[in-house]
């Protein structure tokens, strides 16, 4: 009962750990969007926390610079499992316009298994929200498994 | 002298009423209210009644990561020892006329047992060698301080208002304190009592870190302060911590200003023409249920609705409220009740 | 007569007390404890001075109630107490001189590494 | 009278400890033979005192010895008397438990110093000093203890004239403490003037129907004397000053015995020789000092940097609760002020001891260069836990239930008198206890947890001696405060009725033949057991705990021992490679000092360090203490 207390439980408090990866800040801000009156992503449980070792699903924005890239890895190992890794806007799936730049050494799953991509530019919130649900029915099997 | 029915009834009362399953649901009942209602002042829908149990529930199954850094035993231990000491602390306040164990409490045991819940947390944070929990001890610690003045003189104010009621100079008992007000109607309409009674309610988001003065656990300036390397079962159990610490700190209200309602109930069930056993019974749950809804009034308006019209204070300007506007608010109440209002 | 020696004693005591209090030099200030101590024993060997009374040496059976003599008990008080000044003195005196080797001065307004 | 009569118990008790120092100045350079000395000397001080609790506490007899039986002769007394009585007693346990543990920890903790033929012979004598000044009857006697003991007190804190400060620290007490010196000895001459004796109880019968402004003068010039020795303020500055520079296992003694003996003195003072304590002004005095001593000196800590400077200035405040309660003149004031001062010598000599076992390992003080020192010496870590959670008062130590009676004994006092001074005191004292814990929180952070410093990888742990030393203490702190009862029962209760009943200590002295009677101690309030409630707890906890294993709380990943950290367990540094910051040091609660910068700054501007300002605030407090009494009696 308790087991299956925890997985009904995983999928109903997803906590998030924002990292942005040297993002332009539209993401970001779409990102606080999500948590605002109009879209109040809090009713599904989405909480924005402080600290990776609070957190169950990483956003990522931000085309990883060749600066975050360590610090991205540092802190995503710093989660707990079961994790899921979500990548937001399209800098950190493909680059975006700074593709091969010098400075960019993305996309980020050269580096780490990313789970949910939602794509755009900013990404809309309600596609973000779409995103996120994913990621919490991932983090579901995730539970499931272990 | 060995009576295993003493033996059942003091384990009932510590893993079920007044102990840790009262304080667990609750507690985190209370905490769901507040964000439910929060949520609604903002005009959001809001996470659903029961999300601090998901919320419970999904950290206890989350990895806990013990970094290298900290001291392991400590670490673990701290919140265990701050949930134990709250639970231990609510059985010692009455409920109305039921009191499990409050014989052996006073008021300066309860405001010494409050301590051992933050400074728990202290050591927790402090033992995960973080920096960020450095900062968040300190914090932490300065608000306590800040808590504790205001404190002091509410609870010295109740000790002599009982005192001179009852001719006795001063009474500290809690269960005095209690038996005084049901049989003689709430502290709460003398007239010294209500500015520490005005008091004590704004002295409750402060010890419990609730909004305007969660500066402790700024998620956003210092990455949840204390908190920072917990994650996991640990984690679960210290943000249960603050949940009951909520309920603890409302029953204490009640208990210290609201005791007449006891007497009210139990004439309330002496109407009813029951036998003993079964007026207390009834009389016990009537109170439980009456103390859950004052608990719920004071959490939405004095943690709720603070939290939603407030932004978060700076360490300093904690201190600084709590030392001139609580503090003022007690004295003259405690003024008051020297010279017998 | 035997008021002078009040008065002196506690001039005495003040007067050390006064040189402690307002001299930065180290030597001074273990003078002002000399002069200090100095007035205390003339204070004591003052207190229960008889003039005229002779010392307080008897044999068995010389003494009676008519005796006239110094009350014998500060005097011993102050040999003691003269032993115990000295003492003072030259401790202090040897904690001045390694305070010289360390600090390298002698006046107080320096060797303040303590405060606060 | 056979030699193993308790009779001579008390002298045994100073002799031992005069001639072990004489012993070891003879044999002291044999390693073996200086420690057993030591050890048996001190050993034999605390074992006379143990085997005196059944004549004198339960028994309630009080021992008069005279120095080779010269007993009183036509109604005066002539020889040197030793009387011991229940307060004499309480006082000399605790100075024979402090002086044997602090010699336990010395036999390693100065393993690292020469001369220690000549540290062992100022040990003893400032321990038997100490034993002198409360076992004696006699106020000259008194005296010549309270030189020997500054002497020994002011050598000893030079003793390590290469550490930081420690000769000027030693000058400045010598200099305002024969300025106390110079006071008893005066006003001592001056109570002989008057009434023609030097014999205490002899003293006290002449004096205390008789006070006129000359024996008042010399009242003062006793308590301002007795005061520099107790360091309550305004002397605090030297206590801080010489327990931060002496070695640890002396910093026990001068905070947990000398001050004690300040505070005996005073005790005897007030209660015995003038007999003013049922006067409103004295205890008005008692009560101001001791609350001025607590709070000046807790918030004084608070800005400290160095561990042991930080308790030096804690155990004056501690001192000021001791005196606070004292000064009420009540039955559960004394009590409870006695308690507290048997909790402090424990507790703070366990604290003293931790810092000096923190010094021994990385030979520092200093919060700002100190941390995470938990993980490499967990005993000591542990063991100063139970020594902080004691002196800030969190149940279920001894602290707390010595404070909890200072706040009832207060309480109460200012309800019955109708005087709201003393509920000031007690707020303060509520306050002060709250400071305490949060510079506690302070050093614990600063030294045994947050970060460890890249010099200190390798500490280890200290020697076995050390934490056997450590651990009485803490065994004392948590046994007294389990059983509260037992201690009020025994030792403070029958302490407090002794000195509330001063006509037993004359008679039995000067007719033999003492008329007791019993003083209700606890009128009104009682002593909190904390037993059920620790069983509570550990109920509580064990459901817990229980709850917590079975849902996996205790399946941790944690780094293998050994292997390089990875990037997981590292700490979270919002993402940057985990760097050496360690938050700490003397401004950890910046927004309290943030609203008090500018008493901070007075105080700093204050305590200036120089001597002269320290003897002129020793003057202006004997000018202040003699116009005070002229005017009040």
């Amino acid at each position: 009962m308790f087991k299956k207390l925890i997985k009904e439980s995983t999928e109903k408090s997803p906590w998030l750990f924002h990292i942005n990866a040297g993002s332009c800040n539209g993401c970001d801000i779409e990102l606080v969007s999500v948590l605002t009156p109009r879209f109040d992503a809090e009713r599904l449980g989405f909480k924005l926390v402080g600290s990776p070792r609070h957190a169950d699903i990483v956003v990522v924005t931000g085309p990883v610079t060749k600066q975050s890239l360590p610090r991205v890895l540092r802190a995503i190992s710093q989660v707990p499992e079961p994790r899921c890794i979500v990548t937001m806007g399209s800098c950190p799936q493909s680059g975006n316009v700074f593709k091969e730049s010098w400075s960019v050494c993305g996309p980020l799953s050269k580096y780490v298994h990313v789970d949910v991509d939602v794509a755009g530019c900013a990404p809309r919130p309600q596609a973000v929200i779409d995103g996120l649900a994913l990621a919490t029915q991932i983090l579901k099997e995730k539970r499931g498994q272990k | 002298m060995f009576n295993w029915l003493t033996v059942l009834e003091t384990l009932g009362y510590i893993l079920i009423f007044p102990g840790f399953l009262f304080c667990f649901l609750v507690g985190l009942f209370l905490s769901g209210v507040d964000r439910k209602i929060v949520a609604k002042m903002q005009k959001r829908v809001g996470p659903p009644l029961l999300q601090p149990f998901y919320d419970f529930f999904k950290l206890c199954g989350k990895e806990t990561i013990v970094p290298a850094a900290a001291n392991k035993g400590m670490f673990l231990a701290a919140p265990l020892v701050g949930l134990a000491s709250l639970i231990v602390l609510q059985m010692f306040i009455p409920i109305f006329n039921f009191t499990a164990f409050s014989t052996m409490a006073d008021v300066i045991v309860i405001l010494y047992l409050l301590l051992i819940p933050a400074l728990a947390m202290i050591l927790g944070g402090a033992a995960s060698g973080s920096p960020y929990a450095g900062v968040g001890l300190s914090r932490e610690m300065v608000t306590v301080i800040a808590c504790e003045l205001p404190l002091v003189l509410v609870l010295l104010a109740v000790a002599r208002t009982v005192g001179s009621a009852m001719g006795k100079g001063l009474v500290f008992s809690m269960s005095e304190i209690v038996n005084y007000q049901s049989a003689n109607g709430s502290l709460i309409t003398h007239v010294s009592m209500i500015p520490a009674a005005i008091a004590f309610l704004l002295i409750i988001p402060g010890e419990t870190g609730s909004h305007p003065f969660d500066t402790a656990e700024a998620e956003t300036e210092i990455c949840e302060g204390l908190l920072a390397e917990y994650s996991g079962g640990p984690l679960a159990v210290f943000k249960l911590s603050h949940s009951v610490k909520v309920l603890t700190l409302s029953s204490l209200f009640v208990a210290l200003f609201l005791g007449g309602l006891g007497g009210k109930i139990a004439a309330l069930v002496g109407s009813f023409g029951l036998s003993a056993a079964a007026a207390g019974m009834i009389g016990g749950l009537l109170g439980a249920i009456v103390l859950v809804m004052l608990c719920l009034v004071i959490t939405i308006v004095f943690i709720s609705l603070v939290h939603a019209i407030t932004a978060r204070l700076k360490v300093e300007q904690v201190f600084k409220y709590y030392w001139t506007v609580v503090t003022g608010l007690a004295l003259l109440s405690l003024v008051l009740a020297w010279y017998g209002f | 007569m035997i008021t002078y020696n009040y008065i002196v004693a506690f001039f005495l005591i003040v007067l050390g007390f006064y040189t402690i209090v307002t001299k930065y030099n180290l030597v001074k200030t273990v003078i002002g404890l000399g002069i200090a101590d100095y007035g205390v024993n003339l204070l004591i060997i003052t207190v229960r001075f008889n003039p005229g009374g002779t010392a307080p040496i008897f044999t068995a059976g010389e003494l009676t109630q008519a005796s006239y003599f110094v009350d014998p008990i500060p005097q011993a008080l102050t040999l003691t107490s003269i032993v115990i000044g000295a003492c003072v003195t030259a401790m202090s005196l040897s904690l001045v001189v390694k305070l010289q080797e360390e600090y390298g001065t002698i006046d107080t307004r320096e060797i303040r590494r303590l405060r606060g | 009278m056979s030699f193993l009569s308790y009779q001579h118990f008390p002298i045994y008790s100073v002799m031992a400890l005069f001639l072990g120092a004489f012993l070891i100045v003879l044999f002291g350079k044999s390693k073996f033979l200086r420690n057993l000395i030591a050890f048996l000397a001190t050993a034999i001080a605390l074992g006379c005192m143990i085997m005196l609790i059944k004549p004198v506490m339960l028994n309630r007899e009080i021992i008069c010895y005279w120095m080779g039986n010269r007993a009183m002769a036509g109604g005066y007394a002539i020889g040197i008397a030793m009387e011991v009585d229940q307060v004499s007693l309480f006082f000399g346990l605790l100075i024979s438990t402090a002086v044997f543990v602090a010699c336990v920890y010395s036999l390693q903790y100065m393993e690292h110093d020469d001369n220690k033929p000549q540290y062992y012979t100022l040990f003893l004598m400032l321990a038997g000093g100490v034993m002198g000044l409360v076992l004696s009857g006699d106020l000259f006697n008194m005296f010549i203890m309270v030189e020997i003991l500054t002497f020994a007190a002011v050598a000893l804190t030079a003793f390590r004239n290469k550490a930081f400060g420690a000769l000027e620290a030693a000058f400045k007490y010598l200099v305002v403490g024969c300025m106390g010196s110079t006071c008893i000895l005066a006003g001592t001459i001056m109570l002989y003037a008057q009434a023609h004796t030097l014999n205490f109880a002899q003293l006290s019968s002449i004096i205390s129907g008789d006070i006129n402004p000359s024996t008042l003068v010399a009242f003062a010039l006793l308590y301002i004397g007795f005061s520099t020795k107790a360091f309550i303020v305004p002397f605090h500055p030297l206590a801080a000053d010489a327990h931060g520079a002496a070695p640890a296992s002396i910093s026990v003694l001068i905070s947990g015995v000398l001050t004690k003996s300040g505070v005996y003195a005073i005790l005897r003072l007030t209660y015995f020789l003038f007999q003013t304590m049922q006067l409103g002004s004295i205890q008005f005095m008692l009560v101001f000092v001791g609350s001025v001593s607590m709070f000046v000196c807790v918030t004084m800590a608070l800005a400290q940097h160095d561990f042991k400077r930080l308790l030096a200035f804690h155990s004056i405040s501690q001192i000021g609760y001791v005196l606070t309660a004292i000064g009420l003149g009540t039955g559960l004031g004394l009590s409870a002020g006695l308690y507290h001062a048997m909790n402090h010598t424990m507790f703070k000599g366990l604290l003293f001891l931790a810092a000096g076992a923190v010094h021994f390992r990385t030979g520092t003080t200093d919060l700002r260069k100190l941390g995470g020192l938990g993980k490499k010496m967990p005993w000591t870590c542990a063991l100063f836990l139970v020594g902080a959670a004691s002196i800030s008062g969190i149940p279920p130590f001894n602290g707390f239930a010595s404070k909890w009676m200072i706040y009832q004994a207060t309480y109460q006092k200012a309800v019955e008198s109708g005087n709201i001074g003393f509920l000031l005191a007690t707020i303060v004292a509520l306050i002060t206890s709250v400071l305490t814990l949060a510079s506690f929180v302070k050093v614990t952070q600063s030294v045994f947890f947050g970060q460890i410093r890249p010099e200190h990888e390798d500490v280890k742990e200290v020697p076995a001696g050390m934490i056997i030393g450590m651990s009485l203490f803490a065994a004392i702190c948590v046994v007294t405060g389990l059983f509260p009862r037992l201690v009020t029962d025994f030792l403070t209760g029958p302490a407090a009725n002794a000195a509330l009943n001063p006509a037993n200590y004359i008679s039995s002295m000067l007719a033999g033949a003492p008329v007791y009677k019993t003083y209700e101690v606890f009128a009104g309030a009682g002593v909190w057991s904390p037993v059920n409630w620790l069983l509570l707890l550990m109920i509580a906890l064990l459901g817990v705990t229980i709850v917590a294993v079975l849902s996996k709380y205790d399946q941790v990943s944690e780094s293998k021992e050994g292997e390089l950290v990875d990037s997981k367990f590292a700490l979270f540094f919002g993402g940057e490679k985990t760097e050496y910051s360690q938050v700490g040091g003397e401004d950890l609660f910046w927004g309290f000092k943030q609203n008090w910068r500018h008493y901070f700054s007075f105080m700093h501007e204050l305590h200036s360090g120089v001597v002269n300002d320290y003897a002129l605030w020793a003057v202006v407090a004997l000018a202040l203490a003699i116009v005070f009494l002229q005017i009040a009696l």
